[in-house]
């Protein structure tokens, strides 16, 4: 077991953590102070530098090997807070950073005051929450006490749910609701199990709470409560009813943000609630819980989106399925096990490449969306022709979804796999590979009409700049497919064992 | 005597929470609004009277709060509830 | 002197709780909500004053004194008015 | 058993009861009656476990604002309603599982929190060992001001936020518009003489909330949402109205507490050991500017939720 890091001094560079989180927070209130046009103008400006700080805490934590802290007002914890940046932290901070930025600078047409105006209500509001969704990403990665953590799901959701019904419609506005309703029924478990843990344990620390937690009642009761309202926020099988209309009706931009960074920052406290704060609390019957929930999430997901008529809403279905690959990891996590880095891997890259994949895919159905006025799939016949960068995003996006190589989808069922064939546990790779079967089923619905060679007229071509977007998102969920070994040993940076599972 | 605060209060409380049963009961909202300003005011005065016997600080703190907008529950009611184009008489409504 | 006071306020405490019991079931058993109306204003206005009188000998320094008082005039106050705008309510749903 | 152990049984009991009236009432306003009943009962409930601190939350709070938001909430529902509006009720099934679930999840916590050792592991003697660095009485606010300054910092961009959100919801011709009933030509007698004399002694009160605060129960958020119930008197007497959201003042008083509170933090850095610390002997001074901030953007920030979206036009 690697020896917990010190959990209460600051480390070199530790100072880009709370930087990265303060810079979008007063991007947030410059914004709504100057309003208007200042607000996009704000957003664009914060997001290189954003994105310097999440490369430059990447390569502080490479230098390094050991996880960054910054322990904030100069109170140790358990009083105080501090912050905590591992590997895995490291690379959602750059993968937030860029997605946000692609979804921002493709949102830039639609989402601009129009000329005349001075403010109005739409672009005003996106570009604030656009901000806010970033901040509180950031805050999910690097906190490290849980009730902080409790205050960045509360930002994150209220952040996320007015972006579902920005477009103010009937159906909408319902989706969010509905959205709503979940989000905060789920902070509320995780607050009670917050709470549990701190009456039993005297600390809300996730490193000092690893050492002082054992397997008793109140920590089951706790964590189940807190997994149980995590996962209403991650939409995991069977608590996925919002996500579809919710993803599915928001403006593309939004989408692209909510599939790809906003499920997986609920996962991520998943993540580390179990091996951050639980390592020393055998969870083989859970993780088994998780994955075969995971499971059913894959092929009901695969199965629904199969069916569905509207393309946003089959690429809202295939992000159920998708996130069911997330839990997969959890069984295969577990013990002193030679596969366990190959299932910690797989995990994360699922997520990367899920989160650039899912954001080019939406971006791509925006853009048809908005060239057609529609997005019925039956209609779709010769779309590749007229759109031709388009639907290469889109379908390269698939590509790494189906788990085809090389793309980071692949390179990420590829060690998932590996390692249940290993752990000696071969079901869930048997789910996997089924589960890209669907998805290449579900996709190809899309893209042999999509192929055909029908002629089909666009209400407007859309601008070039935006399908470089979907492109260049597509092109690194590829990309990933490429990692080198050395980037699996950054992913490691900061894993703690978890005990038990030496089968 | 402070038992004898504390009886007093416990018997107010009692009675005010006896008057709950219209808020239950109705027959119009208007009883319901009127039962909780009798819980409030009952509530107040307990508050005041466990303050002295148990000297717990702050809590007169508490009690000045409340009775600062002990009004406004019902002046919120007459404002949306019982607003001109809606029947208030109309009772219990147990569909 | 001590007790005096002691007897001062358990007397105005006991009315004062009298003024409450009266008040509720005044706005249980009374018929009609106008009626009901009357009889909680009687618990806002008698019961509490009375307590708070009672209470004041108690009060530790002058600002808790000043508390007590503020709170006892609040309260009527708040009684008052919501007493008038409550019954306004009911004589226009008739 | 003595009186006050009496007392204390005998308001759980009331609570659990008005709370299970609550869940069970079919009419919409009588829930929120009962839920109102259910806040005061429940600042009984935080006095007498010595969580003074949280009773103010929730004596002000409860029975201004969230009372107001609530019974306004259910006179819309009932004019929904009457005019046949959705009323897609749960099926059966559901709602008995819902209730299973509930009554599971409750009895779970009840068994846990009693296996929960006695006295179970606190931080408070660690809080008040570091109490005298920060200058203040109180330890409450020293936690949610010094100690985890950077948590409170951020439920008040929360707030923010909410307040996005809850503009994001008007019509697009409204934007720039006002929320709230606009003032009346004549205001009504009672509601206004309510709304003349208590603002005075309520600024006061509030004021005095925060000023304690740093030695006594109290702070910028009792405080606050005792200001904000009085700006929401006057608009409710037709005395004012909420500014239209572009307003200027409005959105620097929404911004003001946060960013005050992240530019002292950030100020950290340079002045005293890091980000969100104090210099050391400044940092009561520091608190209290910051409070008073944060208790302007509250007080505004409350009102302008209750409110919700603008629904006039722009007035030119």
């Amino acid at each position: 077991m690697n020896a917990a890091p010190i959990a209460s001094a600051s480390t070199a560079g530790g100072s880009l953590l709370w930087l990265a989180i303060i810079l979008p927070v007063v991007g947030i209130l410059a914004s709504l102070l100057s309003g208007g046009r200042h607000a996009e103008r704000i957003a664009l400006l914060l997001m290189p530098t954003g994105f310097g700080i999440a490369i430059a805490i990447a390569i502080f934590l490479w230098r390094s090997g050991q996880p960054l802290v910054y322990v904030i007002g100069g109170f140790n914890p358990p009083l105080g807070i501090a912050l905590r940046a591992d590997g895995f932290s490291a690379v959602m901070l750059v993968t937030t950073a860029l997605i946000v930025a692609a979804a921002g600078f493709y949102a830039r047409a639609i989402f601009a005051t129009p000329p005349g105006i001075t403010e109005a209500r739409a672009p005003l509001t996106f570009w604030i929450l656009l901000q806010a969704i970033w901040a509180s990403l950031n805050l999910v990665f690097l906190g490290g006490d849980l009730f902080n953590l409790y205050v960045a799901i509360e930002l994150l959701t209220f952040a996320a749910v007015p972006l579902v019904c920005l477009d103010s419609r009937a159906e909408t506005i319902s989706a969010a609701l509905r959205y709503l309703l979940f989000a905060l029924c789920g902070s509320v478990f995780y607050l009670l199990g917050v709470a549990l843990l701190y009456g039993a344990y005297g600390t809300l620390d996730i490193v000092l709470l690893s050492d002082r937690v054992s397997s008793e009642p109140v920590v089951w009761v706790a964590a189940g409560l807190m997994t149980a309202g995590l996962l209403a926020k991650t939409a995991l099988f069977p608590l996925h009813l919002w996500l579809p209309p919710a993803h599915a009706n928001a403006p593309a931009a939004c989408s692209a943000v909510l599939s790809a960074l906003v499920v997986k920052g609920s996962f991520f406290l998943i993540v580390r609630l179990w091996f951050g704060v639980l390592p020393n609390v055998p969870h083989e019957a859970v993780s088994f819980i998780l994955a075969a929930l995971g499971s059913a999430a894959i092929l009901f997901g695969s199965v629904l989106a199969l069916q569905q008529e509207r393309l946003k809403l089959l690429i809202a279905y295939s992000t159920v399925a998708q996130i069911g690959y997330l839990f997969l990891m959890f069984p295969l996590v577990q013990g002193p096990n030679l596969w366990v880095a190959e299932a910690w891997s797989g995990g994360i890259m699922q997520t990367l490449s899920h989160a650039f994949a899912k954001a080019a895919m939406f971006l791509a159905a925006g853009l048809i969306a908005e060239s057609l006025g529609h997005d019925r799939i039956r209609d779709l016949r010769g779309i590749g022709a007229v759109m031709p960068m388009t639907l290469f995003a889109f379908g390269l996006g698939g590509l790494s979804l189906m788990g085809l190589p090389p793309s980071g989808g692949f390179l990420a069922k590829w060690l998932l796999l590996k390692a249940s064939i290993e752990a000696g546990r071969p079901i869930w790779g048997a789910v996997m590979l089924s589960g890209g079967l669907l998805a290449a089923g579900y996709l190809y619905r899309v893209l042999a009409p999509a192929l055909s060679s029908d002629i089909l007229h666009l209400k407007a071509p859309p601008r070039r700049s935006r399908e470089a977007v979907a492109l260049a998102l597509a092109l690194t969920a590829i990309a990933l497919g490429f990692a080198p070994k050395a980037f699996f040993d950054f992913l490691q940076i900061g894993r703690v064992a978890v005990a038990g599972g030496s089968s | 005597m402070n038992d004898f605060f504390l009886s007093a209060a416990g018997i107010i409380l009692f009675t005010v929470a006896v008057g709950l049963v219209r808020v239950l009961s109705g027959p119009t909202n208007a009883d319901r609004i009127m039962a909780t300003q009798l819980l409030g005011t009952g509530g107040i005065t307990s508050l005041l009277l466990v303050a002295s016997a148990t000297g717990v600080r702050g809590v007169d703190d508490v009690a000045l709060g409340l009775a600062l907008l002990a009004a406004f529950a019902a002046i919120a009611f007459v404002d949306n509830v019982a607003a001109p184009d809606s029947d208030t008489s109309k009772g219990d409504r147990t569909e | 002197m001590n007790v005096l006071l002691d007897l001062f306020s358990v007397i105005a405490i006991c009315f004062g709780t009298f003024f409450f019991l009266a008040g509720t079931a005044g706005l249980l058993r009374f018929p009609d909500a106008l009626s009901r109306l009357h009889a909680l204003t009687k618990a806002d206005n008698l019961g509490v004053g009375l307590i708070v009188l009672g209470l004041l000998p108690h009060a530790g320094s002058l600002l808790a004194a000043l508390k007590l008082v503020a709170i006892w005039a609040l309260i009527q106050l708040a009684g008052a008015t919501s007493a008038q705008l409550i019954a306004r309510a009911i004589r226009r749903s008739g | 058993m003595s009186i006050l152990q009496i007392l204390d049984i005998g308001l759980a009991g009331l609570v659990l009861a008005v709370a299970a009236w609550t869940v069970f009432a079919r009419d919409a306003f009588a829930a929120v009656v009962g839920f109102v009943a259910y806040g005061l009962l429940l600042s009984l409930v935080w006095v007498r476990l010595f969580a003074v601190d949280v009773a103010l939350t929730e004596a002000a709070i409860g029975s201004g604002v969230t009372g107001v938001l609530l019974i306004g909430a259910a006179g819309r529902l009932r004019k929904l309603e009457a005019s046949g509006g959705d009323d897609e009720l749960p099926g059966a099934s559901l709602r008995l599982f819902a209730a299973a679930l509930c009554i599971f999840v409750t009895l779970v916590l009840a068994g846990v929190v009693l296996s929960l050792p006695d006295p179970g592991p606190t931080l408070a003697p660690e809080a008040a060992r570091h109490l005298a660095e920060t200058g203040l009485g109180n330890p409450i606010t020293a936690v949610l001001l010094s100690y985890r300054s950077f948590d409170t910092m951020l439920e008040k961009v929360v707030l923010v936020l909410a307040v996005v959100g809850v503009w994001s919801l008007a019509a697009d011709q409204y934007w720039g518009g006002a929320a709230g009933n606009p003032r009346g030509a004549e205001p009504d007698g009672t509601r206004a003489l309510l709304a003349q004399v208590l603002p005075p002694l309520g600024i006061l009160i509030g004021i005095h909330m925060v000023w304690v605060g740093a030695d006594e129960p109290g702070g910028a958020f009792q405080g606050g949402a005792i200001l904000a119930a009085m700006w929401m008197i006057t608009m409710m007497a037709g005395l004012t109205e909420m500014p239209s959201i572009r307003s200027r003042l409005l959105r620097l008083v929404l911004v003001a507490g946060p960013a005050v509170f992240v530019a002292v933090g950030v100020a950290g850095v340079a002045f005293a050991s890091g980000v969100f610390a104090y210099p050391t002997g400044f940092a009561k001074p520091l608190i209290l500017f910051i409070e008073a901030f944060m208790t302007l953007s509250i007080a505004v920030t409350l009102p302008v939720l209750v409110a919700g979206p603008p629904k006039r036009l722009r007035q030119q």
